[in-house]
């Protein structure tokens, strides 16, 4: 990345966390309920295979998935009011934290059943070879996705049909409370798989915006030219616990401090600094995050309550919901 | 075209009508290509539309029905066959969570145009695992359509309604009547999802039926007429969305009404029409409503056994004689 | 012990009482152990039982559910945790079609006796896929036994009885009911499966719940009784054995019917209930019988949206007026 | 395998081919319904194996399970009863042909949905672990199997857990019509996929019955040691089509004829002869084979149809079927 590139790169970093923050402090107050599943720390992730990606590419994500839909494009008004149950939310509060979606701009869902969008985006990589779009499908899951029988299915038919989808494995070293170590009979979840399906399995520093943004492109090339998919693991850190309140206890001290120690805004802000980016062009970068974010937070608070009524549409394409006459 | 066709062969031929009028209909299963499927039932389809429309896959029932939905939520019409609907159990979290949820929960951003095809109920000798009927489990599940065409044309005509519409349908194929044959459908037939038939008119008992217990509720309607009992027999061609109008219509004439069922009988899908009928049917009936379904037991091998937990039409004729009597 | 427990200790309680009184109890499931579960359902079992009893697992809920019925079959009593009903969907094939077969299919050779246990319903708020009701699936498929308690006792009690039967039970456990608070049970408490309790009596209208609906149906009796409606409100307690000679009692003496249940309407437990209702008690009705069920929509997130959805207080008391006044 | 064991072995073999050719006669007279998966061309697979495993191990096997139904105890008369819808069938006529199951020989059950029953053998030696009985756990399956997700999950779980548990491929080359090859992205369906799990494959030519004995014999050592499970593929080939009367026309004429060169049987007696063991005695063992699957087929023929009353009969434990008061 240049350093312009990267300096984007960074504030979009910089809007995730403090959006991500946002939504920890509102779920506090008893403003966002059900739970949310922060992606605080996993920045990189989002922000560099999204700095690769087209516009026209298919993301689908999990619902630790709020970083991947501010990625692609929704802003933090849209995420937080979906958040806060209000109308103008992006799923217009009928689908909550674990299910940001924003499928105009190819952000084809975030979906809460471990495992399950693997499939999917084997399908729209499908669909885009039969329609000859060159576009790629990319799936974000974390580690303990790849204990699942979905997993593997669709690992095994994308490399079968060549299919350009990439596997972008989040390894955060824990499932909900459970080191995946515990559960997972081989060191690299993800990577370690791959050849099971003949296919590459790549490790990456997932903290390290350019290192991911690097591993994307060359991936995507490779199965945009018909060369078949590939896994990559990314090996990164939740700062929050797993959800809600979860304080993460189970995480021993020092690794929670030696992965602090390696926050990927950080990191870039280091790479800023050596490419001579100036101290004040960062802070600005801050400085309009923490104004987005502070405008979406009002915003979303004062914005309006869905009708009732829509909670009997949208089930069918027609817009209802009527099941019998 | 013959003056008959095949259940069996009305599949294939649903399926390559609306293969030839939209080239974003494909189909994905397995040993549906080259081998034309395992019933005989995507035959010919390789052959006219090559391996980019059909396509053989691994036995990933999980992958089949992911990427059916990965593909429709980005503009193909994926047909999805699995092969026994026994089966429908190893990809249930797809076919009841994503699918059928996906449009709702994301406030209408997408559409589920596909189809997932699959042969379903019993009368073969395939035993617990390859004979039930299982339309059942897709009614618990709103949001997925579901269709069960009982003859040849209803084959052709809900097949093309299925693959036209927008929204995700489960077709049910039923293997006992493959080898059945009827009337072939015109050119450009298409039967729209959730009209119910009246294929048999009567005034004195209602029989509600759905694919394989439709020829079985027209015999028992032909025995009862010996005896003077006059049955109208409604096939409801879809569970969803459920015809009610016309059951209710039907009950209005007949007072009495009798659902007949190859799913088990707890949690059937009578239970749902029977209690759509104790409600807003209630004043219309003059009898008990009784319910001709399989037994709650799994489906056993041998016939000697398999003929005592099934609808027959022996037991169709003595309930609806029970309530004649009433 | 205190004078009150909730719901959620008495899982974990039934549990330790179980895994005190027999060896062969063993624990598995995501989180379980260390954790003492997502919903701090089995706090303190790994402590008490160490790591050869509790056991946690990888996100494998097909392994899961396969590795307890292998056990099952092998002299174990396996007891396993599916963190949220919905993910049944993912671990369906074997329970459905292997885990309530193979006895029959086997002639009897093998008995099958494990608990799943599993979070099930809405109320917190969790949206589309983490808050369903899904006793209706079980329903689906004979050979299940479904238990679903709606007091801290009765979970302790059922729990006894789950874990002693020689039969597969699906043992829900609503989120909504958590924390909730009840008496105690006693020591060597056991509600045996398939016995409902009339937990409230009224001579006007009988009110059908299970778990969640249970105390909003005494809700909706309570508001009623200020109408001069007095509701009798049968909790089943289980959906298989179906203690339909219970609910039929209860008609017997109040004539009017209504269902309250948190699954949708289409294909949910009360239509099997109404239709052997509409059968066999079609001589004690004085009106329509009625069900307040889920809307046929995924659940919506937005609690504004919820309430739309399921049943509710208002729903009840609604429906009932209508009746009485019928 | 010493002369007298590998006679034993041939001769059981044999009373499979016979049974296995029986069954299909049967098929095709009409008197056999549904359906039959015949597994001729594979006994040295099944017979190999149990000549390996102690009486009490435990058995999961597929539809195509009568040589492991055979191999592990059942009678050639308790199947083909079975298959023809008899009382005295091996589960009274309820299960059929893909259902064998000798319970009381540790033959646990043929299942007949792909993979579903290697968590069953994975929970069968988790339970002979914590019983302390240092029994095995054996799951047979075929290629096709290794592209469905619980196949994954269960290795996986079984490596983790280090149990006693070994997963043995009966690699014929074909799931039902469809060869493997094209559907699976590595060459050795069962053998590749073992290392993203952490545990030994191996490959074995399953027509070679003393081959076979000595890998499961190895394997089982090691994981009754408590040194984990193991994938063992075995090479080997079905004489008939998929099913019914599938008359296989999708296999190659000198795919076919190699295969039924290297025929199991003919290379037992091929080996019977180096170690000096007579014409006539093997001969006599055919012999016995034959005898034993006529009588069987006699005796199974007539036998009485099941009381119709026994529908109703086994789903509870109490021997009931009663879903409701
Ligand atoms: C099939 C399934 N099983 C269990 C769960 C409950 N659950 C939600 S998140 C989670 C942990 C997932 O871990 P991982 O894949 O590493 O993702 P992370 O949360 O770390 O991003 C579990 C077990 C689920 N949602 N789906
Ligand atoms: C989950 C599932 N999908 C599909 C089928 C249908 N089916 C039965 S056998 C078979 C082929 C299996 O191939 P393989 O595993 O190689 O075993 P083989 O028949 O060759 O012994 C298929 C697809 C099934 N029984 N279960
Ligand atoms: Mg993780
Ligand atoms: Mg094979």
């Amino acid at each position: 990345m240049d350093a312009a590139g990267l300096l984007d790169a960074y504030e979009r970093m910089a809007v995730v966390r403090r959006t991500e923050k946002a939504a920890h402090d509102l779920f506090l107050r008893g403003l966002v309920k059900g739970t949310t599943h922060l992606a605080a720390g996993q920045e990189a992730v989002a922000v560099g295979a999204s700095a690769a990606l087209r516009p026209d590419d298919y993301v689908f994500a999990t619902y630790r998935g709020h970083h991947h839909a501010l990625a692609r494009g929704a802003t933090p008004e849209e995420c937080l009011a979906e958040l806060m149950s209000r109308a103008t939310g992006l799923c217009r509060a009928k689908g909550g934290s674990m299910h940001l979606t924003k499928a105009a701009a190819g952000m084809l869902g975030s979906y809460a059943i471990v495992g399950a969008h693997l499939p999917m985006a084997v399908g729209a990589a499908w669909s885009a070879r039969l329609r000859g779009t060159q576009q790629l499908a990319v799936a974000f899951f974390g580690d303990g996705a790849t204990n699942i029988g979905a997993f593997h299915e669709a690992l095994n038919l994308a490399a079968v049909w060549r299919l350009p989808v990439l596997f972008v494995c989040e390894n955060n070293l824990y499932m909900e409370y459970t080191p995946i170590a515990e559960v997972t009979a081989v060191p690299r979840p993800a990577a370690d798989r791959a050849p099971a399906h003949g296919i590459p399995g790549e490790v990456v520093d997932g903290n390290d915006v350019e290192a991911v943004a690097e591993a994307v492109e060359r991936l995507a090339r490779r199965a945009r030219a018909g060369d078949g998919p590939a896994v990559l693991e990314a090996e990164t850190y939740r700062h929050y616990g797993h959800s809600r309140a979860d304080p993460a206890a189970y995480r021993p001290a020092e690794e929670v401090e030696r992965w602090l120690k390696h926050d990927p805004l950080d990191l870039a802000r280091g790479r800023l600094a050596e490419r001579g980016v100036g101290a004040d062009e960062i802070a600005r970068a801050d400085e309009r995050a923490r104004a987005v974010v502070e405008r979406a937070v009002e915003a979303a608070g004062a914005a309006p309550a869905p009708d009732p009524r829509e909670a009997l549409t949208d089930v069918w394409a027609d817009g209802g919901a009527a099941w019998r006459t | 075209m013959a003056d008959v066709i095949t259940y069996r062969d009305a599949v294939a031929e649903g399926l390559a009508r609306e293969m030839r009028r939209d080239a974003s209909v494909v189909c994905l299963g397995e040993d549906i290509g080259a081998a034309g499927g395992v019933f005989k039932t995507t035959v010919g389809l390789l052959t006219e539309f090559g391996p980019e429309r059909v396509w053989d896959t691994p036995i990933s029932e999980q992958a089949i029905v992911g990427a059916a939905m990965g593909a429709a939520l980005t503009g193909m019409r994926p047909v999805a066959e699995i092969m026994f609907s026994d089966f429908l159990a190893c990809c249930w979290d797809c076919l009841a969570n994503e699918i059928p949820k996906v449009r709702y929960m994301t406030g209408g951003q997408v559409t589920v145009p596909l189809v997932v095809r699959t042969a379903n109920g019993g009368g073969l000798g395939f035993g617990a695992q390859h004979s039930q009927a299982t339309e059942n489990w897709a009614l618990t599940v709103p949001g997925l359509k579901i269709a069960a065409p009982a003859t040849p044309a209803d084959v052709v005509g809900m097949m093309a309604a299925a693959i036209r519409s927008d929204d995700p349908v489960v077709f049910f194929e039923h293997k006992a009547l493959f080898a059945t044959k009827g009337a072939p459908p015109p050119p450009g037939h298409v039967v729209g999802l959730g009209r119910a038939a009246v294929v048999r008119e009567g005034a004195d008992v209602t029989l509600v039926a759905l694919a394989s217990t439709v020829p079985l509720a027209l015999r028992a309607a032909d025995a009862l007429s010996g005896e003077g009992i006059e049955a109208e027999v409604v096939d409801l061609r879809c569970l969803v969305p459920l015809d009610m109008a016309t059951v209710l219509a039907s009950l209005a004439r007949t007072s009495r009404l009798v659902t007949v069922e190859e799913n088990p009988y707890q949690g059937g899908w009578g239970g749902t029409v029977v209690s759509v009928v104790a409600d807003e049917g209630f004043d219309l009936l003059d009898a008990p409503v009784r319910r001709v379904a399989g037994e709650c037991v799994p489906l056993p091998f041998a016939d000697a056994l398999e003929e005592q937990v099934v609808p027959t039409v022996g037991k169709v004729v003595a309930e609806v004689r029970r309530l004649a009597a009433y």
